[in-house]
């Protein structure tokens, strides 16, 4: 079994941070994954995507995936390319506090949550975790990884010079993680 | 936990290293950067060099000197950069210099450069092409032992996606046994011996032994050399369902992963599609290609780039099947080579559009 | 271009004496990247970041206390042009009665 | 004068420019058409770009100069002037500028790159150009990091400087030493004026735009090729916050490479 | 007198002045370095400028601004110094700045280099191979109409012999019409006019007109212009005897003068051969070869190289007709690519095998 | 000592060695495997050549060194040494000297280039690999032209210098200012030991013997990149006759290029 | 009518500038000429070769002439490959005072002729004009150009920084013309 | 390698005292491409270039006066490497009438 999560937003926003943070996860669960980043090489700006594939078997799936079960939208600016990509199964988590409704799918023939992940990851102080907060929504909808991989992956996946924002962005993850019920299972059986 | 996610870039420098390449240099450059940045991470610990040189052409020219003292030894860059080294790749050909050069590009627009030679003359470079991180490891192998057996660079080309694409790696204890310097290689003893050595392009006749530079004879000495090389390399592919099919597709790298994803769902509808995945860029598979196609309709060639390696598949098919290109991509706006046309959904509609035409035609009394 | 802070009355310095106001800025703080160099670059210490408010991107942004000298040091430091800074024709004055004169 | 494009947080609410005062600053400095950019947060190289901007304006030069920019992070802006751009290959520019020049003597032709640009790549293009005598000015940005691809060391890094490659501070046993490339230029026979500024404060940022007038006075007198070091806030590349990068200029880099006007031919 | 002994580098050189070009920077290497003395002894009077660059990259660098700034500008070099211009030429395809380009080769080593672009991505450059002194000044004036029509650069491929052969000729009052600037060239005076001219390989739509760099939208733009150009330039071809041909020797540059003394003398002995010559290199004459062979039994392209012309005339004819080679020859010992066995007499003499062999095999029944 | 292997010419007509005295300079220098060249006459490069390769002899050092030969007319010399020999690209011998050393960092590895490879076509490879502090030597011969291939001038042609392209000497109006090599590197914080000399008369010679025999004991302490610039006689791309070439060295180059230490860091 | 002219010799003995004296003699008497020079990028050693091709019209030869009519051997190093060249009617000037004899062809099938033409031109005062002397032999012998022309191009073929050279060139030439009489006719009609 | 000068006696010095003789050299005339920079480095003067006489390449060489110090500076100097200076282990001198003893 196997899915797809795509992510997308705009350079700083996080978007690279959240899609390890959840593929590290996915790995404590004992799942394969393999997760293509696809971002400017420049420091500043530009679009940040994100397609990762958790998989109870090895993964043959090309880098970028054609279709997606679930999806992270932090922005829209660069969105518009993966919209198609979700199903009638899939789920969006949308970060409402920046994503322009306009911008969004009228008719999104998928599940899409809005979650004010910058409001609240502000609130939180600390604006740049508001991609964790969007991941901590999305695992909590869909149990893609369990509550503890998620959170113990906030600290594993930092470089050494980033050691310090670990915590904060555990409480991301966590604010995330509180926002809501499983609606749509990722698995058959949770992992163990 | 013995996995950990790491990086495409970090599984191209791992596995340089457990080639045993001990000395590196480059000038950063997306998506090499991250490439030069786990080198000069991963090689102090085994006793090796990484040296961020300034310009792409110190850095090789600094592997150049490393390789003659003999190291194994490796640079690489990207696009523009990669252009820069084009003097030096060519002349270490003349001088009998091996060493690797890892081509992180933008897409596959430089399959020409790779293949051809982008210097000057009359060089070709092994050149080798995985199709994403679980085949580095050997791919790299292969190549610093090529530039050690045939004393001649070789370059292996990555892209973007081969650079950012993460996955879950076994962490391994690479002890891996560095292969003692070839008894070509410098390292000052013979000096004063009445026989010291002499490493270079001109050739390694020296005057004491009766003549200077015989600049003929060690061009076609080099000739010969790269002659030996062509027919002493035999040439990697992969097939997929070639056996049967009427259209086969021909990708290498990364773009071989979506063809293959393509061949795949096109097989589920009953289409006989196959494909050939040539790994050794140069010398190019034609054999392999010819014999695979022997009964095929139809070859297509896909390519991130604007049709390049088509002319290798045309040469080595000469007419016997007619060969079609998808290719011509839009880059992204990132400049990277991620062409947004670049899915498996694209390349299934357009391979099935092509497919229509050829029944249509069959069809056609 | 999104959402904007909206126009209002921000808590002036706590100073009961008069303050002297010789110029003063208007802030594009949606620009804004909340690098806090203009905090530093202004001598009187009239600008002051947000702590409980962001700009559409996240971003904390300055506000202006009373007393600034149009000095334009917060124009010329900042990297995101987010400063137009204004001299009035006649320097005015600041009292906590009767605001700017 | 351009519209306030935003709403104004002053103590007095007012939400367009007063009518009793005089614009000394606007938003968008002059000749740069939008004044958004991708720069991070707290980058000194728009400051610095400004700067480059006014001295053009003072001097005229708006209609009668090209520049030629280098790649690097400050390359965001070679879209985004209202002068005539060339942009460069990475290193090239000085070569570049020199065609220019050449062809249009009457210009006043100008670079602008990165010390990873201008000392790594390119380094000998400046030298060279300085020893031919080309009448142009050229303005290095320096932040001693490739800010573009990441904070790498480069030439001009100072010894403790924080990079990605020496998070722990550039260490001359480990890293070697730092060039200081207007030291290096001021030496060559044939330059008009050689000058180090910064813009870690409003007073360096003034003394820098002062250097940068002076540099173009040189080129407009034809003293040959003038040069303006600018050092540069990189918070990003330097791993520091950014309310600490203008002092960390001061403490870490200007010591190595002091502010200052190096040579000058003008009279 | 109205003669002048005149070495085929001057020519070169001259040809590039009546062409209108008024910048020339180069760094010494033989045999460029003789057509780099002629520019600085032939611009100056003419208003011009010559460089003499402090090395290759510094070389192509001036050039690119020279042309930008709207001057009729070249540069050269040989071997190791086009190599490093790769970088430049490549991405000047990007810039749309045109340029013309003089590889004084050694030998022909660099065909793939000149006709598939020795550096980075997709690009191509035209490529024009004069065969000696007397068609310089047709080729380079057309080299430099293609720069400026195609805003692409050019490369105009000569070699040791064309450098140093000395012809007699006829001193012109050449005072050439040098077309003005076009008009996307910069002067400096759109500055402050709210639309200043922007001028880069990674596109010139401005932020002010609601768009930073769109990399996508520039790169097929130039995509679409090198479609343009391949297609827009008239491959040019010289032909001898085709029309009847058995054998069709195919040959560019220096070398189609032994081949053509070849032809003759076979011609004279009875023998029914001929000799295409390509003057346009890329775009490759392929119609014009297709349409020349399509009678003959065997094509023989006789290269200055290891065979790298073969292949474009083998993609033209696609197995319609065996293509042999002939080539592989030494160099000689001043490593020039003077191969002391390019003579008439061996190309006749092999040629006299070939057609044995194939008699030989017609009249095997 | 080899045979001698000519006729003597002398007032005492000895075709054989004299046996009542002892030989004090062979024909053949040591380390040099064949004498013959195709150097010009009064060429001075072979001159500097001998000397390098006396200071290897006297350090000790002939097999525990190589040698990194740029591209020039002293390239005639990499076939003919008793030590090792790596040919370098033009231009590019200081990266590959550090590719040897940081391999074999026991060996005493050097560079032999001339004014144009180094000072034109790879300045800036001297430079970086200075400031690295690469534990070499880099030896520069300077005649102010490039030799090899016709004579045309470099960027350390010193003013009124005759080369192939300034028949009339090099004016600084048309053909820019010389570069101080010499000067230039010893500027750099890294480098061991910089001084220049030349080899127009004895005394010179032996002095620059005496700078080389330094530059290899700074080398062998690892005080980083020691550079000797030697001032060479090019009677062939100055188009003087060379007798008069050593005068024309000392009156028209080395006043700009005054010979001398110019830095050393040994003790 | 067309006659080819093949020089060999090492660098440093004025090959080149012999042929081109020849070239520029020969166009003065109104013929028209091709002459490759093929010698070393480097200023020292190596060969000095030149096939010069003097016609009465148009020429169309290649660079390097296949078979030649007269021949000027300033030293035998790399005479090998020229001697193939040259036929029964041909003629060769050779310079006895350096060419050894045993590097020259045993039976030349061709007129051989011995010129010490550097001891002449040291005896002028002049060694590095032997191989103008060994021109002006060649001419004697065939009147390949007018005597007069081959005096004149002494001084046209010098650039103007050895311009020094041209009286000491000239007396060269004439030392060879003094050398003896026509026994080879290049022309049938002596050019006017 | 092909001829060589004979051994010859050349005129002496126009001396008539006797003259010091240190050392001697050996030429090595063939290799010699008559520069004369070893003219001009010898500093008793004792070098001299033929005027008449050229080698094999046509070069004029040089010969040996009275009166060599064994100096070396000619060998320092020759760019050819034509000299072999020997030091004699007692000098000599050097007179018109009975030579060198
Ligand atoms: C030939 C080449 N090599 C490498 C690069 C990649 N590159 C782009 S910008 C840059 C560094 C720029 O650093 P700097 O000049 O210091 O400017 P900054 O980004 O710090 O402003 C590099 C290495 C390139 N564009 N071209
Ligand atoms: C990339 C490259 N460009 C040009 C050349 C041609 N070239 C060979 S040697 C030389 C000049 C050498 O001059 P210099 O270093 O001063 O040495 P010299 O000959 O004077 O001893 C040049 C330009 C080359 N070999 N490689
Ligand atoms: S990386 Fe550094 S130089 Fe680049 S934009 Fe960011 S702060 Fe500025
Ligand atoms: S050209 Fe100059 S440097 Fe070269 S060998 Fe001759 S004299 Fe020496
Ligand atoms: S050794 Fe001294 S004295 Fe004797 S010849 Fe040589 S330079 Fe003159
Ligand atoms: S220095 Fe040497 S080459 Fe020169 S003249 Fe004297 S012996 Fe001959």
């Amino acid at each position: 079994m196997q899915r797809e999560v795509v992510f997308t937003g705009i350079g700083g926003q996080g978007v690279q941070l959240a899609a390890r943070t959840l593929a590290e996860a996915a790995m404590a669960d004992r799942r394969r994954v393999q997760l293509f980043a696809s971002y400017g090489g420049m420091m500043r700006g530009g679009n940040s995507d994100s397609f990762l594939v958790i998989s109870d078997g090895p993964i043959t799936a090309p880098p970028v995936v054609g279709s997606a079960w679930a999806a992270a939208i932090l922005h829209h600016e660069h969105a518009g390319e993966l919209w198609p990509k979700l199903g009638a199964e899939s789920i969006a988590a949308v970060n409402s506090s920046v994503v322009d409704p306009a911008r969004c799918p009228v008719e999104p023939g998928f599940d899409l949550v809005e979650i004010p992940a910058l409001d609240i990851a502000t609130e939180l102080g600390s604006p740049v975790a508001a991609s964790l907060v969007l991941v901590g929504a999305l695992v909590a909808r869909t149990n893609l990884v369990s509550a503890d991989a998620l959170l113990d992956s906030a600290a594993s996946v930092l470089p050494s010079y980033r050691a310090s924002a670990a915590a904060a962005n555990r409480a991301a993850l966590q604010a995330g993680l509180d926002l809501g019920e499983v609606t749509h299972p990722a698995w058959d059986l949770v992992a163990t | 936990m013995s996995t950990r996610l790491v990086e495409g870039s970090e599984v191209v420098a791992d596995a340089m290293v457990r080639a045993g390449c001990r000395f590196f240099a480059g000038y950063p450059m997306t998506p090499f950067t991250e490439v030069l940045e786990h080198m000069a991470e991963l090689l102090p610990p085994v006793g090796g060099v990484c040296v961020n040189a300034e310009s792409e052409l110190e850095a090789v020219g600094m592997v150049w000197g490393a390789a003659a003292a003999g190291s194994r030894a490796a640079t690489g860059s990207t696009g523009q950069g990669l252009s820069l080294m084009q003097e030096s790749i060519a002349e270490a050909t003349l001088a009998g210099i091996g060493f690797v050069v890892v081509n992180m590009a933008r897409g596959q627009g430089d399959y020409f450069q790779s293949t051809r030679g982008g210097g000057h003359g009359d060089y070709r470079t092994p050149v080798l092409a995985p199709s994403g991180p679980s085949e580095v490891i050997d791919v790299m192998a292969e190549a610093f032992d090529l530039a050690e057996r045939w004393r001649n660079p070789v370059v292996v080309v990555g892209d973007y996606y081969l650079a950012h694409t993460w996955v879950d790696v076994d962490i391994l204890d690479s002890d891996p046994v560095v292969p003692p310097a070839p008894e070509w290689a410098l390292d000052g003893s013979s000096g004063g011996s009445g026989a010291a050595k002499l490493l270079s392009f001109l050739g390694t006749s020296k005057q004491r032994d009766g003549v200077g530079y015989d600049l003929a004879a060690h061009y076609e000495h080099c000739a010969q050399r790269r002659n030996e090389m062509a027919a002493g390399i035999a040439p990697r592919v992969e097939l997929l369902h070639t056996d049967d099919a009427d259209v086969v597709l021909v990708a290498y790298g990364t773009m071989a992963r979506y063809a293959g994803a393509a061949v795949e769902i096109l097989r589920s509808e009953g289409h006989r599609v196959g494909m050939i995945r040539p790994i050794t860029l140069w010398p190019f598979p034609a054999d392999a290609v010819r014999e695979a196609t022997r009964c095929a309709q139809t070859i297509a060639v896909y390519e991130n780039n604007a049709g390049q390696m088509i002319d290798d598949v045309r040469l080595a098919v000469l007419g016997n099947c007619p060969v079609v290109g998808i290719n011509g991509f839009a880059t992204d706006s990132s400049a990277f080579g991620i062409a947004p046309d670049v899915t498996v959904e694209q390349l299934t509609s357009t391979m099935r559009e092509l497919l229509d035409t050829l029944e249509t035609e069959a069809s056609v009394p | 271009m999104s959402r904007r802070e909206d126009t209002r009355e921000v808590a002036a310095n706590e100073a009961t004496e008069p303050i002297a106001v010789r110029g003063t800025v208007v802030i594009d703080t949606e620009a804004c990247k909340g690098c806090d160099l203009c905090i530093d670059a202004c001598k009187p210490g009239v600008l002051s970041m947000t702590t409980d408010r962001t700009n559409t991107r996240g971003y904390r942004f300055p506000e202006l206390l009373v007393g600034c000298t149009g000095c334009r040091a917060c124009a010329d430091v900042c990297p995101d042009f987010c400063f137009q800074v204004y001299r009035f024709d006649q320097p005015k004055t600041w009292t906590l009665e009767g605001g700017l004169r | 004068m351009s519209e306030p494009r935003s709403i104004p947080v002053t103590v007095l609410a007012s939400d367009v420019a007063p009518t009793d005062a005089s614009l000394v600053a606007d938003f968008t400095p002059s000749l740069v058409d939008v004044g958004e950019h991708h720069l991070c947060p707290g980058c000194g190289e728009p400051i610095a770009i400004r700067a480059v901007m006014d001295a053009i304006t003072l001097h005229g030069l708006a209609d009668k100069c090209v520049a030629v920019f280098g790649i690097g992070c400050s390359t965001a802006f070679s879209n985004n002037l209202d002068v005539e751009v060339l942009q460069a290959l990475h290193g090239r520019a000085p070569s570049v500028a020199t065609g220019v020049v050449r062809m249009r003597p009457e210009l006043a032709v100008f670079t602008i790159q990165g010390d990873g640009d201008l000392g790594n790549e390119g380094l000998q293009e400046v030298l060279h150009a300085a020893a031919r005598g080309e009448n142009i000015v050229c303005i290095m940005l320096n932040n001693g990091v490739f800010g573009e691809t990441g904070g790498h060391l480069t030439v001009t890094t100072t010894i403790g400087q924080r990079t990605k490659n020496t998070l722990d501070g550039r260490d001359e046993k480990q890293h070697g030493h730092p060039m200081r490339i207007a030291e290096l230029i001021a030496q060559i026979d044939g330059v008009g004026y050689v000058a180090r500024g910064a813009v870690n404060d409003a007073g360096n940022v003034a003394r820098t735009k002062r250097m940068i007038v002076d540099a173009f006075t040189a080129q407009q007198q034809g003293l040959g090729l003038s040069f303006v070091e600018i050092l540069t806030m990189c918070p990003t590349g330097w791993f520091v916050p950014t309310d600490e990068a203008p002092d960390y200029l001061a403490e870490t880099i200007a010591g190595t490479h002091s502010v200052g006007v190096l040579r000058s031919s003008l009279p």
